[in-house]
């Protein structure tokens, strides 16, 4: 008896060490950067490699769309808080896409610090409301600049 | 218990031991897919560094899939899993052993040939680290998940098809985190949080799966 | 007086259909037990049922366990041999020998003593594939000589064996039955053994 | 030792031959309760995503499709979850019925898991500029969906019900891993789709006019998750217990 009451001790310690380095383990995964993204402050502080390609998210700044040209090129600035990033895009937009809009931006970062873009996604924000709530909203706050990560999420 | 786990952990080695050309066999599909995969496009270097972290995963995923389709086979044919389950010891302990015992024999040589595979692919040799690691740490994870299915499926009629149905939706996040992680190794990203994890599946998966298999053999044979 | 087998209403098969009709009956220590019936008639699948592996449809199967024991250790030979084609009966038979006593020491010259009996030998430490069907059978019978557990539970123990090997494993038996042990088989062959019990399935 | 054996085998006899019969019974009482909310919600919410609500500030008319597409949404994870659940109870008590709702569950979490797809596909398009991007939380749906569909395949490679339905049983709860990644991959990788419309902690970003036809749209999908569970479950136990003598009398009795 003592020998079975052993062994099922044995196992049952076994799980729950198991168990437990596993939650440690997505604990400390928490804590790591988990975003294969970036974000125009990352840009502007020199953390992102050159001529590689990645994503990147944030605002698209009021103010700086402009189409020079033949007007299918797009320049215009996607900004989070503390910094801006000027993108150049070539082609369609998508229906959403507008100033204090949140895009996503595909493409690489020339050494000039230009976001060469090849494809931009727009992201429509997770608040729905009729557009006179809209109105009477934006007539009380300007867009108020949020954390980053909100800005996404909100 | 310990002894009935070194038992049947000297058991399998020596099959594997014995079988050594099953597992050249599985090398070279490993080696073959991998290969086959820029025939098919116009080896672009860009484009082949950019699919690399997929196409290594997506064959390693497939070689273990094919390993794990005969992994119960031969013991369920000459009867000695009727006598695994007949033993007074918890067959998730004889389980465990035979698992490891696969890995070793099938999925060890892949964590290997991965990182090699890579460099024929063009990617350039600082995602070694992250190769390695991410393939010692899934491939445990795949051969634990899968066997749960490949238990469940043992008797069954055209059990190889069903078994990839089954066993692919389940390796998606393996599959995600790895290449993920080497992709990010690629651009030079930070990786550390997938690898964590990677490793928190992996001890899910070596610790809760041989009760899975017992559970789902026990499932299998009743069939 | 409690029965160390008490099968009361079995009845057993794969799937929902059962195989035969309801079942009685009980077997004491030093029972020899003989099931007969056609082929499948569920002879095999009745004693998977006995041995736990298989759900009865309905009925119940009562083991009376010693005080010291939680499951009366039991042991069971099948159709299959449960022998690895690439290992030798020797490799083979240290695992089967460990699986049901996982405390004993049961060592490699015992293992061969018992195939020497058994006129094996020299196949010992030959991959088991180069052996003919009725030398794998026994070897698979050396575990009669090997292990002791309460309870045999045999499937065609001598199918495929010739006269002098199948008159020793019959003696086998019948030591084992005089030892104590319950042994519930199944047959075609005449196996001489003083069954003390028949089965018979329809 | 005897009495306790027969105490068992009285007890086990007991929930074979008791318990399901009476489950057939009642259900059909409950399968009500759960059409007609179910009725009355759906289209309360369908009126009202049509007609009564404001367009959005942004995206106008586009985004009444909400209203099918979130609850199904919800609906495809609610329903994996709790069939993940009646695993536990299907392998632990060996309970039959749980067994039973796992297979019933399966094709009608499916059929949600593909509506949340394709009314996603119709919607995204518009909005995003594609129908399908290769974005975290839109391809975990997708293996949601083949999740339901591998334990609809097992359970259909399976002849012995039984085995079956304890197969699917673990399936499911190994399956069940991908939940929380689906739930979660919105916030772990930033991507294109939209974070949850709803949250326990942070309060809703909808108005009140918006929200309530969402809120009775996920209660009606819930009921007719329900429903469809129930009278499958009705099926599946006439299909397993075809040869017993209740069926029978059930049967000739109408």
């Amino acid at each position: 008896m003592t020998r079975t009451r052993r062994r099922r001790l044995l196992l049952v310690m076994c799980l729950l060490v198991g168990l437990g380095g596993a939650c440690a383990l997505i604990l400390i995964a928490f804590r790591q950067d988990m975003l294969y993204f970036h974000e125009p402050s990352a840009i502007a502080a020199g953390d992102v490699p050159i001529n590689t390609r990645f994503r990147v998210g944030g605002l698209v700044a009021a103010g700086s769309v402009e189409r020079p040209g033949d007007g299918l090129s797009v320049q215009f600035k996607i900004s989070d808080c503390t910094a801006t990033v000027p993108v150049r895009y070539r082609g369609t937009l998508p229906d959403l896409f507008r100033e204090g809009q949140g895009v996503i931006a595909y493409g690489k970062l020339m050494a000039d610090g230009e976001f060469v873009a090849d494809r931009i996604l727009a992201k429509h924000d997770s608040s729905y409301m009729s557009p006179d709530t809209a109105q009477a909203l934006k007539a009380g706050t300007s867009d108020a600049c949020l954390p980053a990560n909100r800005q996404y999420s909100r | 218990m310990r002894r009935v786990f070194w038992a049947v952990f000297r058991r399998e080695l020596a099959i594997a031991g014995r079988q050594r050309g099953a597992l050249v066999h599985q090398l070279l599909f490993f080696v073959l897919i991998v290969a086959l995969f820029p025939l098919g496009t116009n080896t672009d270097q860009t484009v082949l560094i950019a699919v690399a972290p997929a196409v290594l995963w997506m064959g390693v995923l497939l070689s273990v899939l094919l390993s794990l389709n005969g992994v119960f086979r031969a013991d369920h044919e000459d009867g000695t899993l009727t006598q695994y389950l007949l033993a007074g010891e918890p067959l998730a302990v004889i389980a465990l052993a035979k698992m490891i015992v696969h890995w070793l024999a099938s999925a060890a040589l892949l964590v290997v040939a991965g990182p090699v595979l890579m460099l024929m692919l063009g990617v350039s040799l600082d995602a070694w680290p992250a190769m390695i690691l991410t393939l010692a740490l899934g491939t445990p994870t795949l051969v634990f998940v899968g066997a749960i299915a490949a238990a469940l499926t043992l008797r069954l009629p055209r059990a190889g098809l069903l078994l990839g149905l089954l066993v692919l939706p389940l390796y998606v996040p393996v599959l995600i985190f790895g290449a993920g992680v080497v992709r990010a190794a690629i651009v030079g990203l930070p990786y550390a949080g997938a690898v964590y994890i990677m490793a928190a599946l992996c001890v899910l998966a070596i610790t809760l799966g041989p009760w899975a298999i017992a559970a789902a053999l026990r499932i299998g044979l009743d069939a | 007086m409690t029965h160390r087998l008490s099968v009361a209403g079995l009845r057993c098969g794969r799937g929902e259909r059962a195989l035969f009709a309801p079942l009685d009956f009980v077997a004491d220590d030093g029972d020899i037990v003989r099931i007969s019936g056609t082929n499948g008639a569920g002879k095999s699948t009745l004693l998977h049922t006995l041995a736990g592996l298989l759900s009865p449809i309905s009925g119940t199967i009562d083991w009376c366990p010693d005080a010291n024991e939680a499951v009366p250790s039991l042991g069971l030979i099948e159709h299959q041999n449960a022998l690895s084609q690439v290992l030798s009966p020797v490799e083979n038979l240290t695992l089967l020998s460990r699986l049901a006593h996982p405390a004993s020491r049961i060592d490699q010259a015992t293992i061969v003593d018992t195939l020497e009996t058994l006129g094996l030998r020299r196949l010992a430490h030959q991959p088991t594939h180069t052996l003919s069907a009725g030398q794998k059978r026994r070897v698979t019978l050396a575990r009669l000589w090997l292990i002791a557990p309460r309870v045999w539970l045999l499937d065609e123990p001598v199918a495929a064996l010739d006269s002098a090997a199948r008159r020793r494993v019959s003696q086998r038996i019948t030591r084992l039955a005089g030892g104590g042990s319950v042994i519930v088989y199944t047959t075609h062959e005449r196996m001489g053994l003083g069954d003390t019990r028949c089965v018979a399935l329809d | 030792m005897t009495s306790f054996t027969m105490g068992k085998s009285l007890r086990r006899r007991f929930h074979r031959l008791g318990s399901l019969p009476y489950f057939y019974d009642v259900s059909a009482r409950w399968a009500i309760w759960l059409a007609v909310p179910a009725v009355v919600c759906i289209a309360y919410t369908v009126i009202a995503g049509l007609v009564l609500v404001p367009p959005d500030y942004q995206q106008g008319d586009v985004f009444r499709i909400l209203y099918i597409h979130v609850p199904s949404a919800w609906l495809s994870l609610f329903a994996y979850t709790t069939m993940a659940g009646a695993g536990v109870v299907a392998l632990v008590w060996r309970l039959k019925l749980a067994e039973i709702f796992i297979v019933a569950a399966a094709p009608v979490g499916a059929s949600f898991t593909g509506l949340a797809l394709v009314t996603g596909a119709i919607w995204g398009e518009p909005t995003w500029g594609t129908y399908w991007v290769w974005d975290a939380r839109l391809t975990s749906e997708l293996i949601l969906l083949f999740l339901y569909l591998g334990v609809i395949a097992l359970h259909q490679s399976i002849a012995s019900p039984r085995t079956a339905g304890r197969a699917c049983a673990l399936l499911s709860i190994v399956g069940v891993i991908n939940v929380p990644i689906i739930h979660y991959s919105v916030v772990w990788w930033t991507t294109l789709h939209q974070g949850a419309t709803l949250s326990l902690s942070g309060g809703s970003h909808m108005e009140s006019d918006m929200l309530w036809p969402l809120l009775a749209g996920a209660l009606g999908f819930s009921c007719l998750f329900g429903w469809l569970t129930l009278w499958g479950m009705r099926v599946q136990l006439l299909w397993r217990e075809r040869r017993s003598r209740w069926v029978m009398r059930r049967i000739v009795n109408g």
